[in-house]
């Protein structure tokens, strides 16, 4: 030590981790998106892939939750949306329109689901409808080895989906050809089999180790009036089931449709479109007129409303039917009147009328949809079993919801069972504990970019041609890239690029904090776009 | 050595002494690993030369020579004379602070630069006599508190202005000068790059906050000098011979408020009628940056964008593997 | 004690080049074969303001660099100094006063010393197109003195000035020889 | 071949001909014809370097520093202001042990504000850790500063050649430069290991903290310590290759029998010989010893070559006021560490250009036969200077 040079980059020796009262972790978190979605779907995860045009891994990433991606794509309500983040910056993602894409993907290129496993458990479930719940659950069963034999009802699988969807909304190959892909998974299905009626539950429960009830909600709730019954009186799951199985009704020059949920808009659409005047009589307000109330407000889906409205058909609203007036031996139409208010005492939906404001609207054919029930009959015995021998899901266990809840109950009922029969699957990921809400976000480092949307639908009320089209693909290009990635790192390197003091090195794939050197003055969780890092106080 | 980064030089290793948060030294990392290993570097006195060569340890990787405070300009252009005699073209880079750039070392600035010595000084600009403890320099804006233009019942910071050290320097018609900051890195990237694309005598005022002199929490470094541009306060331009060939277009200008309620620095401002008269005028002097540079003008000629857009697999700026040095 | 053979001071005023005479003498003295040293009175260059310059001529080396108090000669550049300096200032008996004008009446006759006086502004102008004085005064001395050769004068002016260009040179040459003839022969240059 | 040649140009001559690559400066009076010199050889082609007209002293000391640390060979010059200006700079060129070389063409310092020589400038930078050698003639001049690289590189320190403003710079005198062949002989290119080099990084002017500080200035101290040897060592090497020398450490003249003994630096001492050679011819056993080396202050051969003096005269151009002569305080301090009794007169003078002559030391000499020692005179000082009388 006779001179003033020092080695190169000898300061290192000198660990200034030493200072930190604080340090900064990496750490995934989960997106509002994925925490609405009511089939629990990664949606970030796989629009990082679809991003990085990974589109088949994207794909094979989301039908880890929803393998009927490109049925919710069209249909879903879209929850997701509604809770995205981006909307703090400026819309939501177009998350249903690149869910689509990918669900399309695969239907163009073949791709086909793959099981995670070669063996086979010895354990053998069976599952009672193959509506969503039931296919939801059968595939995640079968992927895990687990064999299973879907039995249904119907002499085809899809339940709602395949008979209360009209064709305009989702095209019947699309379901087919997704459910297919299921089935593909060697999942063994006896269509036209009622199990209660048709087969002893007590033979199904000796030949299998568990059983998923997944039989849907699939009686029509009826009019308290009595005398809406017969000719010209439908409900709309009859109404669709008709029209979706190929065999229509004729529809006469007028048709009323009673109810405010997607059943009654599909129910207007298809009579439209089979060329009837249509009038929907909806009991609550229309969007956006009772704020704070979604409840009084319509319930089907806006995008629903608009496209109707459209296509030709009127929507009066926060009016209730009285009784239906007929005229030789058909409907001449429905007495009417303002509603009151929409529940009863004990806070049922059950609308009361004002007296004094009837009006008599004309209708050859009245079909009400006012919502659907279990139908149990035959399979009370199942009823009192309980997990994991029995399982119920779907809109047999909650009452009439989405299919995308329904969806999301499969693969719940589908975890439970694995979590017990095979090593190394959780029902519970920890990650999904962590919120990220938009003030988590540094907002600096996101650009506006305008929402993608299809190009402008096409409502044509005379034919069941699907009606939205899909995004092209330099949209989803560029709609792909609007995904903030909350709570997930994607890599951008800012937390590289500011720290001051080299604590942050890159690898392969990742950042990572070097202890020894961070001084823990926050600046890369402060200026980490996505609310990936935290800074966690080392004081205690 | 620190080799502990197989994507980046770290020419300004681990192991140095900055404060946490430092500006100075975020600066002097974005600025070096852009330049790389391959030149010679020359330090003023001030923070980042205690900060990074303390107690025969140093944070450099790179040949680096401090000698006095107002020297750092001259010893480059001795530096560069000798590489020229011998046909070396190695890049010779100052770092200075702003002291060492607006106040003591300008003289020797100025002739560097008029000598048209092939070299790039890099002064980052913190405002302040900040390794001494905060007093004001030539550099500090208007109505700062300082330890040495402290607000009191006479006086509300600072008397005088910033010094517009940029016009000085671009009085010489130097090939290239520029200010930058540390929040708008690819700008920067752009600048350091640009600089080293051109021979002669180069010049870039890199802003770079300092959370003890500014008085701001250490993690809004970053923040703090956005919001110096996103205001007004700091206009981020590109001078060629002297003329302004290119400025940052601000999609909107922020209140100055937004900046100056982030630092302690301002924060008797608030707090008197005085106060808030000197809050008046930096808007005053923000608008009139706007103006002067045309801020808010897309179609200025070369307007360039004030975007900090995080892009996905960016992985940040400097992909350059670091070289290891010959024995 | 060694002392210097001869020791010759130069007056002038900035600009007339006196400091370069002491050097030309030196170094054609140098040329001679003797040790010589030539210096001004040290201060800053301003036109117009009266300077000094020294030679020392000796066979041994010299070791002193003092200014110079009894000179063996001066020579005066500018005839105004008269009025203002003691130009003669320690002047040696029998030492040589070399001027350019003509010498005051009183001088020559109350002094000891031996005055030349020639036009050597006048020379300068007509080989050098411009006043001049400093090479024809320094012919004057060596015509009178014999200190030093024209030989060794002309070189010195040619090595001295060569960096001014021929033109200079050969100018220079000629002062010296007119400055010289005007010294042997006084009177009205040719 | 000797040539009659200004001190200036003989010394920039001998400069160009040790191959600087970079030449930095600042015109300053009377140290300007050096690098006019320089610059006009560089314009005919005559000196392949680079020519950097610096701003300021200041910032041709930071070149030559930064040129060096390069590891390329670099000049500067200066006086007075000039080098003050450079102090801050020059402390550091020696605590980053760089070898540079400058000449110093010594000048008083202001105020009042004068030209003129003394050795007041340098003789204020002597803590600063660089050898300083003063020269008496542009021979020795344009000897010394060949060697000056020579030493500065084999040292890894800095050297100062002090040469007398105008009473050299000025001068016109007969030299005999060193061929360029003899300056290639005596003199290997620069190799500087600890240069700046992106093949091998090196942080050269760190901090440094109590617990190493005195270190660094001690190795500093030492290693100007020893450089004593390695000056009178290029000294006899240099004599070897030119069949020139001018003393090592010092210069003794007619110092063998001497009982009193002149001690001064630079130029004076022609005129103390002169002074000493007309009292020998009077018969007083007079003799000089002309310090070449004033750093590293060359104690012990001090001692040992005035061992037989019973007194000593200190003739010295600069003073640190309110101590008086700096060179008498310093041999003082040296005989007296060595046990020696010897009265040592102090005897300041020549301060902005005053002319010692001949006549003028020898009755200083001649007077402190016969006197007790002052600690420190004035030579030839009017009573009364112009501030009493104002």
């Amino acid at each position: 030590m006779t001179r003033l040079d020092f080695a190169p980059g000898s300061s290192i020796a000198y660990h200034t981790g030493d200072w930190r009262v604080q340090q900064p972790v990496y750490r995934d978190k989960w997106p509002p998106c994925s925490r609405a979605c009511p089939c629990g779907e990664d949606i970030q995860a796989w629009l990082a892939l679809a991003n990085d045009h990974e589109w088949e891994a994207a794909w094979r990433k989301l039908t880890e939750r929803n393998p009927l991606p490109a049925v919710l794509g069209r249909i879903c309500f879209h929850p997701c949306e509604g809770a995205c983040n981006r909307r703090a910056l400026d819309t939501a993602v177009n998350v249903h329109a690149l869910e689509r894409e990918l669900g399309d993907r695969a239907l163009r290129n073949g791709w086909r689901h793959e099981r995670l496993t070669a063996r086979f458990t010895n354990r053998k479930v069976a599952v009672i409808g193959a509506g969503p719940a039931g296919l939801s659950f059968a595939f995640q069963m079968a992927r895990h080895g687990v064999p299973v034999t879907l039995f249904e009802a119907t002499d085809r699988p899809g339940g709602t989906l395949a008979s209360g969807i009209p064709a305009y909304r989702l095209p019947r190959d699309v379901l087919e050809r997704e459910i297919d892909a299921i089935l593909d998974l060697g999942i063994t299905l006896q269509t036209g089999v009622r199990i209660g009626t048709d087969r002893d539950v007590d033979c199904l429960r000796e030949s299998f180790d568990a059983i998923f009830l997944a039989i849907g909600a699939q009686r029509p709730r009826r009019h308290p009036d009595g005398g809406a019954e017969g000719a010209g009186i439908l409900t709309g799951l009859d109404f669709l089931h008709q029209v979706n199985t190929g065999s229509p009704p004729a529809v006469p020059s007028r048709v009323a449709v009673i109810g405010g949920g997607n059943t009654a808009m599909d129910a207007a659409r298809c009579a439209r479109r089979l060329g009837a005047d249509v009038t929907v009589i909806c009991a609550q307000g229309p969007h956006g007129s009772q704020p704070g109330h979604p409840d009084a407000e319509i319930t089907a889906l806006p995008e629903e409303v608009r496209q109707a409205e459209a296509e030709g058909i009127r929507i009066r609203y926060r009016l209730g039917v009285r009784r239906v007036v007929h005229g030789g031996g058909q409907p001449a139409g429905v007495e009417i009147a303002r509603v009151d208010r929409l529940h009863d005492l004990e806070g049922r939906f059950h609308p009361r009328l004002f007296a004094g404001t009837e009006e008599f609207l004309p209708a050859g054919m009245v079909i009400f949809a006012i919502g659907q029930e279990v139908d149990w009959r035959g399979l009370d015995t199942l009823k009192t079993l309980s997990p994991p021998e029995v399982m119920v899901g779907g809109d047999a266990a909650s009452g009439p919801r989405f299919a995308a809840t329904a969806i999301g109950s499969g693969f719940q009922a589908a975890s439970t069972l694995l979590a017990r029969w095979v090593e190394g699957v959780t029902t519970h990921a920890e990650r999904e504990s962590r919120e990220i809400p938009a003030q988590a976000l540094n907002l600096a480092y996101y650009r506006p970019e305008p929402r993608q949307e299809p190009p402008a639908s096409f409502a044509s009320p005379n034919d069941f041609r699907e009606i939205v089209p899909g995004l092209d693909a330099a949209a989803v290009e560029k709609e792909a890239v609007r995904c903030l990635s909350c709570g997930v790192c994607f890599h951008c390197g800012n937390c590289w690029n500011f720290c001051p003091d080299a604590a942050i090195l890159r690898r392969e794939d990742r950042f990572t904090v070097d202890t020894d050197y961070c001084k823990g003055c926050g600046i890369c969780a402060r200026e980490c776009p996505c609310g990936h890092i935290d800074m966690e106080s080392l004081l205690t | 050595m620190d080799t502990r980064d197989p994507f980046r030089e770290n020419v300004l290793a681990a192991g140095h002494r900055a404060c946490a948060g430092c500006g100075e030294a975020m600066a002097a990392r974005m600025v070096t690993d852009l330049i790389g290993s391959e030149a010679i570097y020359v330090a003023a006195t001030g923070c980042l030369q205690v900060f990074t060569t303390h107690n025969a340890q140093s944070a450099w990787q790179v040949p680096w020579i401090h000698s006095v405070f107002a020297n750092a300009a001259a010893v480059a252009a001795g530096i560069e004379a000798a590489l020229r005699a011998r046909g070396d073209n190695t890049p010779v880079v100052v770092q200075a602070g702003d002291g060492g750039t607006f106040d003591i070392g300008l003289q020797c600035l100025s002739g560097m630069i008029e000598r048209g010595h092939d070299v790039l000084f890099v002064c980052y600009d913190n405002e302040g006599y900040m390794n001494t403890g905060v007093q004001r320099s030539g550099s500090t804006p208007h109505a700062v508190r300082t330890t040495t233009s402290p607000p009191g019942r006479l006086r509300a910071g600072k008397r005088h202005l910033k010094k517009d050290v940029l016009a000085i320097v671009g009085a010489h018609h130097l090939p290239y000068a520029a200010t930058a900051t540390v929040a708008f890195f690819s700008d920067l990237q752009d600048k350091v790059k640009k600089a080293l694309s051109i021979r002669g005598p180069r010049f870039l005022q890199v802003l770079a906050p300092c959370p003890l002199g500014w008085d701001h929490a250490a993690e809004r470094t970053v923040e703090v000098a956005r919001l110096a541009v996103e205001t007004g306060l700091f206009p981020l331009v590109e001078l060629e011979y002297g003329t302004p060939t290119s400025v940052m277009h601000l999609a909107r200008q922020r209140p100055v408020e937004d900046y100056l309620e982030l630092q302690g620095r301002f924060r008797h401002l608030f707090a008197s009628d005085r106060g808030r008269e000197e809050i008046r005028h930096l808007q005053a002097l923000a608008d009139t940056h706007v103006a002067h540079y045309g801020l808010l003008d897309p179609d200025r000629p070369g307007a360039t964008e004030a975007s900090v857009a995080a892009r996905r697999h960016a992985w940040g700026g400097y992909a350059r593997p670091r070289r290891e040095p010959s024995s | 004690m060694a002392t210097a053979l001869h020791e010759i001071r130069f007056h002038g005023r900035g600009g007339q080049g006196s400091v370069s005479a002491a050097a030309l003498l030196s170094v054609a003295a140098f040329l001679d074969g003797y040790e010589a040293q030539a210096f001004p009175r040290f201060g800053s260059e301003r036109r117009g303001a009266p300077v000094e310059a020294y030679v020392r001529i000796s066979r041994e080396p010299i070791r002193r660099h003092n200014q110079i108090y009894e000179p063996d000669a001066v020579v005066i550049q500018d005839p105004t100094l008269l009025r203002s300096e003691n130009v003669t200032a320690g002047l040696r008996d029998g030492g040589f006063v070399i001027l350019n004008g003509e010498p005051p009446a009183t001088a020559t006759s109350s002094s000891a010393a031996v005055w030349l006086g020639i036009p050597a502004s006048r020379i300068g102008r007509a080989c050098l197109g411009r006043p001049l004085p400093n090479t024809a005064l320094l012919g004057a001395l060596a015509a009178v003195t014999e200190w030093v050769s024209m030989d060794a004068l002309e070189e010195a002016v040619t090595n001295h000035l060569a960096h001014k260009g021929e033109e200079v040179v050969l100018g220079n040459i000629q002062a010296l020889h007119q400055g010289r003839e005007a010294a042997v022969h006084p009177g009205p240059p040719a | 071949m000797r040539q009659q040649l200004e001190g200036s140009h003989a010394v920039a001559s001998a400069v160009a001909r040790c191959r600087p690559r970079v030449i930095a400066a600042y015109p300053i009076t009377p140290q300007t014809h050096i690098i006019e010199h320089l610059a006009r050889m560089i314009a005919d082609g005559d000196l392949d370097s680079e020519f950097v007209s610096a701003e300021s002293e200041f910032a041709a000391a930071s070149i030559v520093l930064g040129a060096v640390a390069t590891g390329e060979r670099a000049f500067t010059a200066t006086a007075s202001q000039g080098l003050l200006l450079m102090t801050e700079v020059l402390f550091n060129i020696a605590g980053l042990r760089l070898p540079v070389v400058m000449i110093c063409a010594n000048r008083a310092v202001s105020a009042p504000i004068s030209i003129f020589n003394d050795h007041q400038d340098s003789m204020s930078l002597r803590d600063a850790g660089w050898i300083q050698l003063y020269v008496e003639s542009n021979q020795e001049a344009a000897d010394t500063v060949v060697q000056a690289y020579r030493i500065a590189e084999t040292c890894a320190l800095p050297v100062m050649v002090c040469m007398d403003g105008f009473f050299l710079t000025h001068t016109f005198e007969p030299v005999e430069l060193p061929t360029q062949e003899e300056v290639d002989r005596y003199l290997p290119p620069l190799r500087f290991p600890r240069a700046l080099n992106p093949a091998r990084p090196m942080t050269l002017g760190g901090g440094a903290e109590p617990d190493n500080y005195l270190e660094y200035r001690a190795s500093q101290h030492r290693a100007l310590d020893d450089a004593a040897e390695t000056i009178a060592h290029a000294s006899t090497e240099y004599a070897q290759v030119t069949g020139r020398d001018h003393g090592g450490l010092f210069e003794a003249y007619r110092l063998a029998d001497a009982h009193t003994v002149v001690v001064a630096l630079g130029s004076v001492m022609g005129a103390i010989k002169d002074s000493v050679d007309a009292l020998r011819h009077q018969g007083q056993a007079v003799g000089a010893l002309r310090l070449r080396c004033f750093r590293p202050f060359p104690s012990q051969a001090l001692v040992r070559a005035l061992a037989g003096a019973q007194r000593i005269v200190v003739v010295e151009k600069a003073l640190s006021a309110g101590a008086g002569g700096i060179l008498a305080c310093e041999l003082r301090a040296c005989l007296q560490q060595a046990g020696s009794a010897c009265p040592v007169h102090g005897f300041v003078g020549g301060l902005g250009g005053r002319d010692l002559t001949v006549n003028t030391l020898t009755a200083v000499i001649d007077a402190a036969a016969k006197s007790p020692a002052p600690a420190c005179r004035f030579i030839d000082c009017h009573e009364t200077g112009p501030l009493e009388t104002g």
